[in-house]
């Protein structure tokens, strides 16, 4: 395995494109680690792209959202002041990913490139709309979260595309996100499903819905009639009731040692109700 | 002049809570464990596994992985020794395949290279080839008829005529008449219940460091419960003579019966003779979870009649347990240990210890019992509750006491089953309110304990401290009892004494830190020795003083004249007559060797609330309480610490913990991601109560505490949660699924 | 004579006896008798047992007493973790 | 395979070593600069027995290369005393009998005082949480939840 630090995009691009075998973008390396240890990945060439200047770095955007470096990690978004106060499902997604230690190294970006169906900052990520960029041989382009994971294990990106930066919109004003997964412990288990919801309300009434699901489906699944279910409504019984149906049938998983086909397609509609009054509230006012 | 230090109570350093000796070293990071050792021109090992749940080895080839760089040894079963018998035939075939892999992460070969890169890659490099055979990982499918045969005459003389070949031990026990009694009772409930094999999970994966030269002479330092076990099971493996294989136990990550046999050592030895240079092995995670002995799955009936008044007129039980690919499934211990608790006039259990294509199982905490504890205590609080009984009325009503008949034949001695229900019923958390979806749940357990050949030898040194060396490997903070209890008897303060764990060089036979053993045997063992020392210490104050030695007695650290003959001295401090020891006689020791065999059984009851989410199935453990019988609790501290980590481990056996098999019997969940242990998270506060019943067998009453806290979880737990959501809950680990399955059958 | 109660599976191997009588003053004495008397029982004494004496479970040492009116019973030889 | 030299700070200390680019930081601290307090429970993260801190943050040093230390400042368990003198958390854990086998310690002490710098006053859910990601099997960590509330109590006293 080669390990190179290069000091610019170009240059780790160029990298990776130029190289043989298999690539591995470097970040927190929570995944990457635990592939090589495994003897699941093992690398030839291993980019390790933290030094490149501004990839820890959260920054307003002109219009009022958020890009975050490439390798910003959990604890830092945790940390940040205003971050969490926009996207609170975001944060909070990310900040479910394994221990406090996991935290202090795994990045939202990781997490999403890493592809596992079941990983728990996407879902959140595609709800709140966020972008991934990227630059490659061909040069930049920005690719929405939900379009960058093709099936377990693979994404969409090219040979010699690197993931520089992802930007969150601007919240906006009556605008709520919530995150939850179900797991059988408290702590440290993969989600067995996972439900992601943002919302903005005018007043009681609901005015958008972006829904998305993790873990029932070889990536996460974008629900867009959630909208359908929920624009023009307010959140109640009927409207819970729906969202629960519209989970449940959004739902393609498979049998595995972490959860059942029925299981995980129950739990998605629970989560969807659950999430869906996180949501619903922090978008009336409620502080996350 | 014999003296008796017994006494069960009035004690000055027993039953304080001092620091432990270790606990600079583990709070620094200066304890050295099993993988912290290093020796000049040490190499690497790492072994190759078998990928295969059941296949014939058909030819190994090392070729490439001997061509790289860096790669001195290969070794596989042709390295080890032949004609070997019994068990430590089992141990061998388990630490290398001999002709067939027998599952999935059996080792086939190893390899030492300068590194533990190259090793790994060398590993990798080793190619095998297998002929695939039919295999079966379930305790059940491997007992029926069509089930592939593991290994052919594997059964002993104990099985009847008629079961599969698999079934290779046979246990049947019981008194009076079953049908009778069941005749007799206003109910009678019968429930099938299964557990998965669950692993220890101790922390520190098993490590080594061995030495062995073409003259038979080896060095191994090792994580183990028993290092003389290690010696003895590696000299046969090798060919050697056990007392040339010096073998020395670090510091133990985490033990809980997992280690005390044997996985890696002689694979490091063999390695190392053949290299000619230090090997140190190390498993990694993985390999921990494939390839040691995690406890037996088991599948069982329980059936049960009981009189409206609460009175057991019968029980009976079947219970089948899966040990992997050798036998010893500790179907014996699990059918002794079922209705202990009880008092009963008719009793029958039978037990099966069944092979199948999974690791060789390994002692866990209390080996056995907790599964059957889990279906009997299940069946006992079903009829409570059909009967409209209070649970602890029942169950101290058919409570086993000193004089009525065990289950398993003999008579009771002193017990304190009674004094820990009447403790628990007590205690104000049994009748704290429950919030909505909460259920609460008892249990009762038990645990036999054992003693075993012990060895402790004490030195005094010229200052009048005092040093201890025991061969039982400090697995819970038994040096500080050990101290403990030397110091009561010497009468020097506990800070004064230090207890060294001996290598199997500088101390004779011990046997294996395990039922619970090491504050019992190895206590009463420093007990005897300091006794003999202090025995050595009135005979120079008595030569000092020129009396009879009759004449002196020992207090509080002090030689002191009584008696007509004895004149007027003044008191002898320790300090000094060991000043001038070396000219009054030489050194002055103490040492004692026995197998001590009054080893007190332990009973416990625990009270567990468990909050269920309707909606997901997920239970949350809210309240726990651990009531347990102690004998006599010499370090408090650390009997509580026995107490709630037992009840941990019970906590995670009952609601996640599994291995689970995959239809190619390859096991899915090797690693702590998906196996999953409970987290600091997942408990509340353990709240404990010690009761003390001296044990009538050991000169303070001590009695083991290790084992018995993992025994009334399971059970507790399953009745906590079947109370919350209104239905019996039969399998374990109730994971969510399966308590949302539940719920949905009420309802539906 | 001595008389050892049985655990229910050794029970055919003696013909259905629910318990043998058979010489001898201690645990050893005992376990020889049992080997010489009832040759069936041998791979069961080899395989391991414990012998409980009035309640007290001896695992493994040969020479404890045993009484005329002690109660004796055969156990399958206990394991811990 | 060539190696990579590498310059870093481990407890204030200045070292440099040459290392695989598969080895973990774990690896080079154990078995190159014979630092054996950090434990390897798991390889994978899942167990924090080899819990340091990295520029002060709390991270696995097994989930991290030993490449990647290049300047940056390692602690480890063996530099959280000052000379004789005990970290609070480690006088209590001996105190409160917070350690059985003692192999979890190295890291759950290193875990327990980067939470006490960033939280001197946590609840006990905050505790558990932060804890969740160090693995022990002997306590139930009962013992290990108290010492590091008490420790916290007695820091916030004390300053």
């Amino acid at each position: 395995m080669q390990y190179f630090k290069p000091a610019t995009f170009e240059e780790a691009s160029a990298l990776a494109a130029g190289a043989e075998g298999i690539t591995r973008f470097l970040a927190g390396g929570t995944d990457v680690l635990v592939q090589l240890r495994s003897d699941l990945v093992t690398p030839d060439v291993l980019i390790d792209i933290k030094a490149i200047p501004g990839t820890h770095d959260i920054t307003r955007t002109e219009d009022g959202g958020w890009r975050l470096g490439v390798a910003v990690t959990g604890a830092e978004m945790s940390e940040h002041p205003d971050l969490g106060r926009d996207w609170p499902g975001v944060v909070e997604a990310m900040d479910l990913i394994g221990s406090t230690q996991v935290q202090g190294r795994a990045t939202p970006i990781g997490n999403l490139c890493n592809a596992s169906p079941a990983a728990d900052s996407v879902p959140a990520m595609i709800a709140a709309g966020a972008v991934l960029s990227v630059v490659g041989p061909d040069g930049a382009r920005d690719i929405p979260v939900e379009e960058v994971p093709a099936g377990p294990g693979k994404t969409t990106l090219k040979k010699g595309e690197i993931a520089t930066a992802l930007t969150l919109p601007p919240r906006g004003a009556q605008g709520g996100d919530a995150y939850l997964r179900f797991i059988p412990r408290t702590e440290m288990d993969i989600a067995v499903v996972g439900c992601a919801i943002n919302l903005t309300v005018e007043g009681e009434v609901i005015t958008s819905a972006r829904m998305a699901l993790g873990a029932v489906a070889p990536t996460a699944v974008v629900v867009h009639a959630a909208a359908d279910a929920l624009v023009g409504r307010t959140l109640d019984d009927a409207a819970l009731k729906a969202l629960t149906d519209l989970a449940e049938a959004s739902c393609n998983p498979i049998d595995d040692k972490r959860g059942t086909v029925k299981f995980r397609t129950h739990t998605a509609g629970v989560l969807a109700r659950r999430v869906a009054q996180i949501a619903y509230d922090r978008a009336k006012g409620a502080k996350a | 002049m014999a003296l008796d230090s017994s006494k069960t109570t009035d004690f000055k350093y027993v039953g304080t809570r001092p620091d432990r000796p270790d606990g600079l070293d583990k709070v620094t990071g200066r304890a050295k464990f099993g993988a912290d050792a290093t020796a000049p021109g040490m190499l690497f090992a790492a072994i190759k596994r078998s990928p295969h749940a059941h296949a014939k080895i058909l030819k190994i080839d090392a070729s490439k992985a001997l061509a790289m760089d860096g790669v001195k040894a290969v070794v596989t079963r042709a390295d080890f020794a032949e004609g070997l018998t019994g068990e430590t035939w089992n141990v061998l075939e388990n630490v290398m395949a001999g002709e067939t892999a027998l599952y999935d992460g059996h080792a086939v070969a190893a390899v030492a290279a300068t590194s533990a890169l190259i090793a790994r890659d060398a590993m990798k490099a080793i190619e095998v080839e297998y002929e695939l055979l039919p295999h079966v990982t379930d305790v059940d499918k491997a007992m029926a008829a069509d089930a592939p045969v593991i290994r052919a005459g594997a059964a002993d003389a104990s099985v009847p005529e008629g079961l599969h070949p698999n079934v290779v031990r046979y246990y049947e026990s019981g008194h009076g008449d079953v049908e009778a009694g069941f005749a007799e009772a206003d109910l009678v409930i019968e429930d099938h219940f299964t557990t998965e094999a669950t692993h220890q999970g101790y922390i520190e994966p098993h490590a080594c460091l061995g030495t062995l030269g073409a003259d038979g002479k080896g060095e191994l330092w090792c994580c183990t419960q028993g290092h003389w076990n290690v010696q003895k099971l590696c000299a046969a493996m090798l060919g050697i003579e056990t007392s040339q294989l010096r073998v020395t136990a670090s510091e133990i990550g985490g033990g809980f019966g997992g280690k005390t046999t044997i996985f890696i050592e002689p694979v490091a030895l063999a390695l190392s003779r053949k290299a000619n240079r230090p090997v140190k092995l190390v498993m990694t995670r993985a390999e921990v979870f494939r390839a040691s002995g995690p406890t037996s799955s088991t599948s069982m009936d329980v059936k049960i009649g009981m009189k409206s008044d609460g009175t057991i007129t019968a029980a009976q039980g079947t219970f089948r347990l899966q040990g992997g690919a050798f036998p010893g499934g500790p179907c014996e211990m699990t059918a002794m240990c079922a209705f202990a608790p009880y008092n009963l006039t008719n009793v029958h259990q039978v037990g099966y210890d069944v092979m199948t294509n999974r690791p060789k199982q390994a002692a866990y905490r209390a080996p056995g019992s907790p599964m059957a504890a889990f279906a009997v205590e299940s069946v006992i609080d079903e009829l409570c509750n059909q009967l409209g009984l209070d649970p602890f009325e029942v169950r101290l009503k058919n409570a086993s006491r000193e004089g009525t008949r065990a289950s398993f034949g003999p008579k009771w001695p002193r017990i304190g089953l009674v004094e820990t229900l009447e403790a628990a019923r007590a205690h104000p958390h049994y009748t704290a309110p429950l919030k909505e979806g909460q259920g609460r749940g008892i249990s009762c357990g038990f645990w036999f304990n054992h003693g075993g050949e012990t060895s402790v030898s004490l030195a005094m040194s010229e200052d009048g401290s005092a040093q201890i060396m025991v061969g039982t490997p400090d697995i819970g903070g038994s040096r500080a009892s050990m101290a403990l209890m030397a110091a009561e008897v010497l009468g020097i303060p506990y800070e004064n004494i230090r207890c060294t764990i001996a290598d199997t060089s500088s101390l004779g036979y011990n046997e294996i830190s395990h039922g619970s053993r090491v504050t019992y045997a190895s206590g009463l063992a420093t007990i005897k020795a300091a006794e003999a020392a202090v025995e050595e210490l009135c005979r120079r104050a008595a030569a000092k003083w020129d009396i009879p030695e009759e004449a002196v007695y020992w207090e509080d650290g002090y030689a002191k004249p009584s008696g007509p003959n004895a004149g007027d001295h003044a008191p002898l401090h320790i300090t000094e007559l060991t000043a001038d020891m070396g000219a009054t006689g030489g050194p002055i020791n103490g040492h004692f060797e026995a197998t001590p065999e009054g080893a007190g059984v332990s009973f416990a009851t625990h009270i567990v609330d468990a909050e269920v989410d309707p909606e997901t199935g997920a239970t949350k453990v809210v309240r726990y309480t651990v009531v347990q019988d102690a004998g006599k609790a010499i370090h408090p501290t650390y009997v509580e610490g026995q107490f709630q980590g037992g009840a941990a481990q019970g906590i995670g056996w009952a609601l996640n913990e599994e291995y689970i098999y995959g239809e190619d019997g390859r096991l899915q969940n090797a690693g702590f991601l998906d196996y999953r242990i409970p987290v600091a998270s997942d408990l509340p506060f353990i709240d404990t109560v010690i009761v003390e019943v001296p044990n009538p067998g050991h000169p303070f009453g001590v009695r083991g505490v290790g084992e018995t806290s993992i025994c009334p979880p399971l059970a507790a737990i399953a009745n906590a949660v079947s109370n919350a959501v209104g239905v019996r809950m039969r399998q374990l680990p109730m994971r969510p699924s399966r308590v949302l399955e539940a719920l949905e059958s009420k309802d539906g | 004579m001595v008389d050892v109660a049985l655990w229910s599976g050794l029970r055919p191997l003696v013909g259905g006896q629910d318990s043998i009588a058979v010489e001898g003053r201690t645990v050893g004495q005992i376990l020889d008798s049992i080997r010489r008397n009832y040759p069936a029982l041998a791979p069961t004494l080899d395989a391991g047992v414990s012998v409980v004496v009035d309640g007290r479970v001896i695992a493994s040492s040969l020479t404890e007493p045993v009484g005329e009116n002690s109660e004796v019973v055969l156990m399958m030889r206990l394991k811990g973790g | 395979m060539s190696k990579t030299h590498v310059t870093a700070k481990v407890n204030g200390d200045a070292v440099e070593f040459l290392c695989d680019p598969r080895e973990t930081l774990l690896d080079v601290l154990r078995d190159r600069l014979g630092l054996t307090g950090a434990k390897e429970g798991c390889g994978t993260g899942d167990c924090g027995a080899c819990s340091v801190t990295v520029d002060g943050r709390l991270v696995c040093s097994c989930l991290m290369l030993g490449v990647e230390a290049e300047g940056k400042e390692i602690g480890t368990v063996e530099g959280i005393a000052d000379g004789e003198t005990l970290h609070p958390l480690q006088k209590k854990f001996i105190e409160y009998a917070a350690l059985q086998c003692g192999i979890c310690t190295p890291g759950i002490l290193i875990a327990a005082k980067s939470l006490l710098e960033k939280n001197p006053d946590p609840t006990e859910t905050e505790v558990r949480y932060w804890l969740a990601g160090n693995l022990c099997r002997c306590t139930g960590y009962d013992k290990i939840i108290r010492a590091v509330m008490d420790t916290a109590a007695e820091m916030r006293e004390a300053s």
